[in-house]
């Protein structure tokens, strides 16, 4: 995304190169908020609510949502369920093969924080945000498919207010908690 | 001259294909819902048919990754290599009645052979991904077009037959109304050869997103993944509108504006019924698919071409 | 210079420039790609000079299919090997030779042949296939049998290396 | 004319690519450049002299029909070679083994 970056840095010293921006800024992050392709990442329990969230009664399509396998083709990556130290790796190397934009959904306590194997277990991640940028926490074990729908609601509101240049965060909609402009290029939870 | 106006019906053709695969994704969602007890889009535009104008400036503004060791310019031009030769069929369909773009005295075998130099895109994307499942998924991919171009052309060959004419708006014009009855098994060959053709269910090995993850467009991400799934609706599209021509007559129930009307409505009813079977059925395994061509749709369409040729002879 | 001319002088400049690349490149895909415009400048000449049938026919069997069996087998062979794959040659002076006097052989054999003009019409399908079905009969025939031959040949070479 | 010589000079490539490469199959894809070559030239010849054009295509369409049954016998040849001893260059058949 480097070349997108310095071209937003371009257009922001060009005298109405900013109107440009925070059109293509417009269309890109209302196109993005309204077409997040699911990444499901279900080790556990938490998986049972991912999936009957996609299906008849819940249906994820309606808010143009769907499940695709192919890390390369999904914008968000939902992590539903207890990450091992085994399986931290293969959950990050799925990540990385994610394209740019991407988010996060923590789903269920065991993602959030390990959950009920906080305690006295050697081989549970303590949270996913230990390796990923994590944008939404969605608490309960497991969250019922509202629940999820309500997080990629809410990353809706958070992408709505991002922009293609790293220094520019527009005035935030909703309550989201988000690093205000000029701070730099924090993203959430990731650094 | 010619060549200005060939340079517009190519971009008629491309903008009929991408336009029919943007509205096709989002029927197929809809058709997809309704099968599964749910409702599809709903959110962008009445029906949610603004939904594609959300999917596709998300997937052109996503990172175009190339992975590391693979080869670059191939791993960027194939999906070009697979769609352009989709676009190209769509020209010799005859849309009106005695008109094609194209009107080729060999339009038949156009339409059959152009489209077989996609698997050469697609297994030129799966080897230059420079991954191994990437590469299996493509050779999965090519044995199944490449056999199932087999009964595909041996069910359209009946046709060719009773009307004498490997020309399209010909056969259009020799067509009969009794030739529905007489060729439908050599129909029904050339949906389910052409459906498994274009890679998709209940033939969609090649892709099986949910058990085998995307065969060879596996690591093709935003724009030119997209083209992939275009071309894959775009080979639906002239498949359909190709087969309603040639064996249910197409255009040539009515003159004028309400032929083209009621040819493409028809078109659209079979494109329909191909994402039913697709959202209905459960995926074939590779060695079944592979043998239900060669034991089942093969004979068929010999037989069918036997039964066609002898009505031809005796006419 | 007709621009029926300038078509056939651009088919045969990209046929000559496929054939050099099938001969000269290293690379798998450069070689199958190179291969393919070969074989479709064949075919465009078939479509200029011969019929429409002729060149189809050369996209269905040689593109579709001849080109698609080459790839499919470079993968078969070069699946477990992790880098790139060059193809060698063992490039000498003695190939060239051969090949510059065959070339040389051939111009000076054919050339005179083809100054005098012919007719200029091509072939209809139709035609085509009433040569085929009346006077050709035998050789299609023939054609179809030594096809039935090499069907049940493949098989039987393939199950023969899967026994062995 | 121009495809007269143009064939020519594709075929001499051919046979240089069938001379020079190392990889089976890169030598039957020359071999396939001269095959298509010759065809061509086959077919621009017929009509040069005169012949009847319809003659000419059915030749040449059998011509192709048979030199695509060729490719196909041809690459299962190279492809059981390697399977048996992984063997996909010319060298490795220096000595064919005793069975």
């Amino acid at each position: 995304m480097a070349g997108v970056d310095d071209f937003a840095q371009v257009l922001e010293s060009v005298p109405g190169g900013g109107i440009i921006l925070t059109s293509v800024d417009a269309v890109a992050d209302w196109a993005r908020g309204h077409s997040l392709w699911m990444m499901p990442m279900g080790t556990a329990c938490c998986a049972m609510e991912l999936i009957a969230a996609s299906f008849s009664r819940f249906d994820f399509d309606r808010h143009g949502s769907i499940p695709r396998p192919d890390p390369r083709h999904t914008d968000v990556m939902v992590v539903a369920g207890t990450i091992t130290r085994k399986m931290a790796p293969a959950v990050k190397l799925l990540w990385e093969q994610m394209p740019d934009p991407k988010w996060c959904i923590a789903m269920g306590n065991c993602a959030i924080s390990g959950g009920i194997f906080y305690y006295d277990t050697y081989s549970v991640v303590r949270g996913v945000d230990e390796f990923l940028p994590v944008d939404v926490y969605i608490a309960g074990c497991p969250p019922r498919p509202e629940a999820l729908q309500d997080a990629v609601l809410r990353l809706r509101e958070k992408v709505r207010a991002d922009s293609m240049s790293p220094g520019r965060r527009r005035a935030i909609e909703g309550v989201l908690p988000l690093p205000t402009a000029g701070d730099g290029t924090a993203e959430g939870g990731s650094e | 001259m010619s060549l200005l106006l060939g340079f517009a019906y190519g971009l008629a053709a491309v903008g009929l294909i991408a336009g029919g695969a943007v509205i096709g994704v989002w029927w197929e969602r809809k058709v997809a819902g309704r099968i599964q007890l749910r409702l599809g889009p709903q959110q962008l535009g009445p029906a949610g048919v603004f939904q594609m104008l959300a999917d596709v400036p998300k997937l052109l503004f996503k990172e175009d990754i190339v992975p590391y060791g693979a080869d670059r310019p191939t791993f960027r031009y194939a999906p070009m290599l697979v769609f352009a030769p989709i676009a190209a069929s769509v020209a010799v369909v005859p849309f009106w009645a005695g008109w094609a773009p194209l009107d080729s005295v060999v339009g038949v075998a156009f339409f059959l052979a152009v489209p077989s130099v996609a698997v050469l895109g697609m297994l030129l994307s799966a080897w230059a991904s420079h991954n191994t499942l990437s590469t299996i998924g493509g050779m999965r991919a090519a044995a199944q077009m490449v056999s199932y171009e087999v009964p595909r052309t041996l069910a359209v060959l009946s046709v060719v037959v009773l009307a004498g004419s490997l020309q399209p708006t010909e056969i259009t014009g020799a067509w009969r109304w009794w030739w529905v009855p007489l060729t439908a098994v050599g129909f029904l060959v050339y949906l389910i050869a052409s459906v498994a053709e274009m890679n998709r269910g209940p033939f969609d090995l090649p892709e099986a997103e949910s058990e085998l993850v995307a065969g060879y467009f596996a690591d093709y991400s935003g724009f030119r993944w997209a083209i992939f799934m275009m071309a894959e609706y775009g080979s639906m599209i002239a498949a359909a509108l190709f087969g309603t021509a040639l064996f249910l007559g197409g255009p040539a129930w009515f003159a004028g504006v309400g032929g083209l009307i009621a040819y493409v409505g028809v078109a659209c009813v079979i494109i329909t019924a191909i994402m039913w079977a697709k959202w209905t059925f459960p995926r074939m395994r590779q060695d079944h698919l592979m043998t239900f061509c060669w034991t089942v749709l093969t004979p068929l369409a010999l037989v069918q071409l036997l039964v066609a040729g002898a009505v031809a002879v005796w006419l | 210079m007709s621009a029926s001319d300038i078509t056939l002088a651009a088919a045969v400049a990209a046929m000559i420039a496929g054939a050099a690349g099938t001969a000269l490149t290293r690379d798998v895909t450069r070689l199958v790609v190179s291969l393919g415009a070969f074989l479709l400048s064949v075919a465009a000449i078939f479509l200029i000079v011969a019929s429409s049938l002729l060149a189809i026919a050369q996209v269905f069997v040689y593109v579709g299919g001849v080109l698609v069996l080459v790839l499919f087998a470079l993968m078969v062979v070069h699946r477990d090997t992790d880098e790139r794959v060059g193809l060698d040659s063992l490039h000498d002076i003695g190939a060239a030779a051969v090949a510059v006097a065959v070339f040389a052989g051939l111009v000076a054999l054919l050339l005179p042949l083809a100054g005098t003009t012919g007719s200029q019409t091509r072939a209809l399908p139709n035609d085509i296939g009433a040569f085929l079905l009346g006077d050709g009969v035998v050789a299609f025939e023939i054609a179809g049998v030594l096809l039935l031959v090499a069907l049940l040949a493949v098989l039987v070479v393939v199950k023969g290396g899967e026994d062995r | 004319m121009i495809v007269v010589i143009g064939c020519a000079a594709a075929f001499a490539i051919g046979l240089y690519a069938v001379l020079t490469r190392r990889e089976l199959i890169a030598i039957l894809a020359g071999a396939e450049v001269m095959l298509g070559a010759a065809n061509v030239q086959l077919v621009a010849l017929a009509l040069a002299r005169g012949g009847d054009p319809a003659v000419a295509s059915g030749f040449s369409l059998l011509v192709v029909v048979v030199a695509a049954a060729e490719a196909a016998v041809g690459l299962s040849i190279v492809v059981t070679a390697y399977r048996s001893g992984a063997r996909s260059r010319l060298e490795e058949f220096g000595e064919v083994d005793a069975e």
